[in-house]
């Protein structure tokens, strides 16, 4: 870099260092291993969940899951905290949208919102589910926001945080249902395991869409804010 | 001869990686960061992981880039007067 | 040589880079960045590695664990891109002080 | 329902709950819900204690499945002892915030969103000292890594955001650096439950080289020096409250983690310079985290500095623990009780540095000359916090020091008393020195304080605890015989 002659050298220790460990660990493997493939194939089995990786995040290791969500609801009210004005989700995002933007919005979004449910339903069985379907969902409100589309009333203030909160409360209220049946938390009665996995998913398609959507709003910057000093 | 193409794409991403960080304009380091994930997407694919891709391009591409996108435009837009003088900000063409 | 093999070595390339980008690049969206690509790397050699399994299926305890990670991932980068946004409002830089001490401001 | 049952699982549950249920209530109602929520889990730790303490060691299935299909809750002795301290210094800390942020602007300190954030870190400490599973533990850092950043950032300043921002580009090679290491540890062995892994692990170099990577990532987030350069800054620049739940509780959580993972996952042999490379940075820690302790001119710099310097006492257990189970018994019991200590002390000593500060308007300890006579509740707690920094008796710092160094003589490895003696030392060092400059004859120039403060006595409270805590050792020493590490080692309680 011309700014910076002097070429930083515990950097590139660090990294060197950590490459030639981590290729020399990988070498010494197996060339075959199974890990928990075999148990976790036979359980998702059981439980009439084709897809075993829709199995894992939501059943086995629905514990994860729940704390994950955690995660983008706490990053999305850590990045509410940075913001010097305190309505940041109910703005409109000004200066990105265009008479194309907004066609093309109008266009996608409802195919997107189509996709997402497919991608929710087909997840037990193909590939897809509550990740992928909440991840298209985001992106599309993502857009939705770009395109500077008007907001409903209730996207501000207190209406607009039961929002954000409801999808991780819910989920919480699942996990402790299995308490009052004799059971520990996450454990899904097996008669019902497979609608309720369904539920959670649909619940964490919206929860993801809604948690994403909104950090992008709680971040985008507005005019504004940027001027301000 | 699958092995080739998959030489191909990971010295492809690695490539791509390397240009990002050292783009000197953050709005093209931006932009190649969301070409990555693209490439990611199809990594993914040839690893027989299509849940993984779907939510690479969505969330690794879409989202993030777009959170990307944002800040660039947030650090071009401020015009501060006692602005860093020892780096050029952020997206600011600087040839 | 096998495909999970260029994969995961990829992998480490990826993560060393990115970690080299994160401690050696002083745009603070650059370290965001770098970060990412650390995350990509990991990714890379979980997912390569579960392909280790003699089913055409790969492990899906990894994948599960790949997909955790990219949400957790763009959870800490909207952070850390808030944090640059702040920083540069209040401060007017995209870089941290080289030659900041602590102690010695404020 | 039976709520005993279940007190791992409330025990994260109710205060993520209490977040959620805070950041809807809204910045009035937030400090209310707060406050039930850490008294809510006070209850629920001393009640969780005191099963594990009736009962020994349990596991709780979540989902049923057991490990390692599962995610395990591992209920033991460690994990109850730092859950006991996480919400006494949890409730004092909630207490002092209700204070501190009433008296700022309410559009300041990120819209009263601290209460969320806190009750979010509060969630991932307890998910962390209960979490079995070492991919689980990887989300619970980040939880924590991004609470901790948030709350840091919360003031917006411009030191508070630089702080903040190196703290979260620590945390963020921390946390990838130990997710690789998990990736290599599951190639392995198959599994990420750590009671699984200790069964699995054979010394290969992709567990033993994953094994590194998670215990390097760790180390760099509990500061031990060299990786502390983040911390100093970031616990100074944080709000008070803040500050004393960092130094006080965060660092600890992933110091926990290195515990488990030495102590507990490493099978013996394993690894076998990484218990004297510990043990020997926790000594470098001790003395150079004194030594910048005693050069500081910022008061909260200086506390900073003297929790450098506290943790490195914490890492000279792993060198004692290889020496036979009585040792390890004795060393394990020592970190325990340094760890309550210095939690219970560093909690109080920054929020009365915090106190210290509003009453003078700035945080120059050279001005702060004289301050016995205006604060003499503050000075009081300083004085006593040293007590315990120290290890003068009666203290728990004390009981902490005498245990270690009796580890230290059985083992035959005597020079590591050495280390805890000259730490004493230096501690009395820097803390006379801020000691003297409080009590120094000298007309103080503080503030004229608005009223009289009530919070003044919660850092009094927590210091006063730390030196009490000496009466609670035999407690201590109950609960560490009722931890799986001692378990497995063959010790009876």
């Amino acid at each position: 870099m011309p700014e910076r002659p002097r070429i930083r050298l515990v950097p590139l220790a660090a990294s060197l260092a950590v490459f030639a460990l981590v290729l020399r660990a990988v070498h010494a493997l197996p060339d075959t291993a199974t890990g928990l493939s075999a148990e976790m194939t036979a359980g998702a089995k059981a439980s009439g969940i084709k897809n075993v990786v829709t199995a894992v995040l939501l059943d086995f290791r629905g514990y994860d899951t729940l704390l994950e969500i955690a995660v983008l609801m706490l990053a999305t009210i850590a990045v509410l905290s940075l913001r010097t004005d305190p309505d940041a989700l109910s703005r409109r995002i000004s200066g990105v949208a265009g008479p194309v933007l907004g066609a093309l919005t109008r266009a996608y979004v409802p195919i997107m919102i189509v996709v997402a449910g497919h991608l929710v339903w087909i997840g037990s069985s193909g590939p897809g589910g509550a990740f992928q379907g909440g991840a298209v969902l985001g992106a599309a409100g993502i857009l939705l926001a770009l395109s500077g589309f008007a907001r409903p009333r209730w996207s501000s203030g207190a209406p607009m945080r039961w929002v954000l909160a409801v999808g991780l409360l819910t989920f919480i209220a699942v996990a402790l249902l299995p308490l009052a049946l004799g059971g520990t938390l996450l454990q899904y009665p097996d008669e019902s395991r497979k609608s309720l996995v369904l539920l959670v998913e649909i619940l964490l398609t919206l929860s993801i869409g809604a948690s994403l959507t909104s950090l992008f709003l709680a971040s985008a910057s507005d005019t504004s804010e940027g001027e301000r000093r | 001869m699958m092995i080739v193409f998959d030489i191909l794409l990971v010295a492809t991403i690695i490539w791509i990686a390397v240009g990002s960080l050292s783009q000197r304009q953050m709005f093209k380091s931006v932009v190649m960061f969301v070409i990555f994930g693209l490439f990611m997407a199809i990594a993914w694919i040839r690893l027989s992981s299509p849940d993984v891709a779907m939510a690479e391009a969505a969330i690794g591409a879409g989202v993030t880039g777009a959170l990307m996108l944002d800040a660039i435009g947030h650090l071009r837009r401020s015009e501060t007067p006692y602005a860093s003088a020892a780096e050029p900000e952020g997206g600011e063409p600087d040839a | 040589m096998t495909t999970y093999d260029v994969y995961v070595a990829g992998g480490a390339v990826l993560f060393a880079l990115g970690t080299y980008g994160l401690l050696e690049r002083s745009h603070l969206v650059h370290k965001v960045i770098a970060a990412n690509f650390m995350g990509s790397g990991i990714f890379l050699v979980l997912i390569g590695l579960a392909n280790r399994t003699p089913t055409p299926e790969p492990d899906p305890v990894p994948q599960a664990m790949v997909l955790t990670g990219i949400v957790v991932t763009v959870a800490m980068t909207a952070l850390g891109l808030a944090i640059v946004k702040r920083y540069f409002s209040e401060t007017g830089r995209t870089t941290l002080d080289a030659d900041e001490k602590p102690g010695e401001r404020r | 329902m039976n709520v005993v049952h279940h007190l791992p699982a409330l025990l994260v549950i109710t205060p993520l709950v209490g977040a959620c249920v805070a950041f809807v209530a809204g910045r009035r109602v937030a400090p209310h819900v707060a406050l039930a929520t850490a008294t809510a889990d006070v209850v629920l730790a001393v009640l969780f204690a005191a099963r594990v303490l009736a009962e020994g060691p349990f596991r709780y299935r979540i989902g049923g499945w057991g490990a390692p299909m599962g995610i395990d809750l591992v209920a033991d002795g460690m994990a109850a002892l730092f859950i006991v301290l996480t919400s006494i210094v949890g409730l004092v800390v909630t207490v002092y915030a209700s204070g501190y942020f009433r008296s700022t602007d309410p559009t300041a300190y990120g819209h009263g969103l601290f209460w969320t954030l806190w009750l979010f870190m509060w969630t991932s400490l307890n998910g962390l000292f209960l979490t079995g599973d070492v991919f689980n533990v990887y989300v619970c850092i980040e939880l924590v890594g991004i609470s901790a950043v948030a709350l840091v950032t919360i003031s917006g300043g411009p030191d508070a955001l630089r702080a903040g921002m190196r703290y979260l580009f620590a945390s963020m090679l921390g946390a990838m650096t130990y997710l690789l290491g998990v990736a290599l540890l599951y190639a392995s062995a198959g599994a990420v439950d750590m009671a699984t892994l200790s069964e699995r692990l054979v010394p290969d170099t992709t567990a033993a080289t994953g094994l590194a990577l998670m215990v390097a990532a760790l180390v760099l987030k509990t500061a031990l020096v060299p990786a502390h350069f983040w911390l100093p800054t970031a616990h100074a620049s944080a709000p008070t409250p803040v500050s004393a739940a960092l130094s006080a509780l965060v660092v600890k959580g992933s110091y926990f983690v290195v515990l488990r993972l030495m102590l507990d996952v490493m099978p013996d042999g394993y690894l076998p310079g990484a218990a004297t490379l510990l043990g020997v940075l926790g000594a470098a820690a001790i003395v150079w985290g004194s030594v910048q302790a005693l050069v500081q001119t910022r008061i909260k710099l200086l506390v900073a500095y003297s929790t450098v310097a506290q943790i490195g006492y914490l890492f000279l257990v792993f060198p004692l623990a290889r020496n036979g189970r009585d040792v390890l018994a004795l060393a394990l019991t020592g970190a325990l009780v340094h760890a309550t200590a210095h939690g219970l002390a560093k909690g109080g000593l920054f929020l009365a540095a915090g106190g210290l500060i509003t009453r003078f308007g700035h945080d120059r300890l050279a001005e702060m000359r004289g301050a016995a006579r205006a604060v003499p509740v503050l000075t009081f707690a300083v004085a006593l916090s040293g007590v315990t920094m120290m290890g003068l008796p009666p203290s728990g710092g004390f009981a902490a020091k005498w245990l270690l160094i009796s580890a230290a003589l059985t083992s035959g490895e005597w020079w590591w008393a050495v280390v805890l003696v000259v730490g004493g030392l230096l501690a009395a060092a820097y803390m006379f020195r801020l000691v003297a400059i409080l009590i120094a004859d000298a007309p103080a120039e503080t503030a004229p304080a608005p009223k009289p403060v009530r919070t003044e006595w919660l850092p009094l409270a927590l210091t006063a605890a730390a030196v009490l805590l000496l009466f609670a050792v035999p407690l201590i020493s109950d609960l560490a015989a009722a931890s799986t590490t001692l378990q497995s080692a063959g010790v009876t309680p």
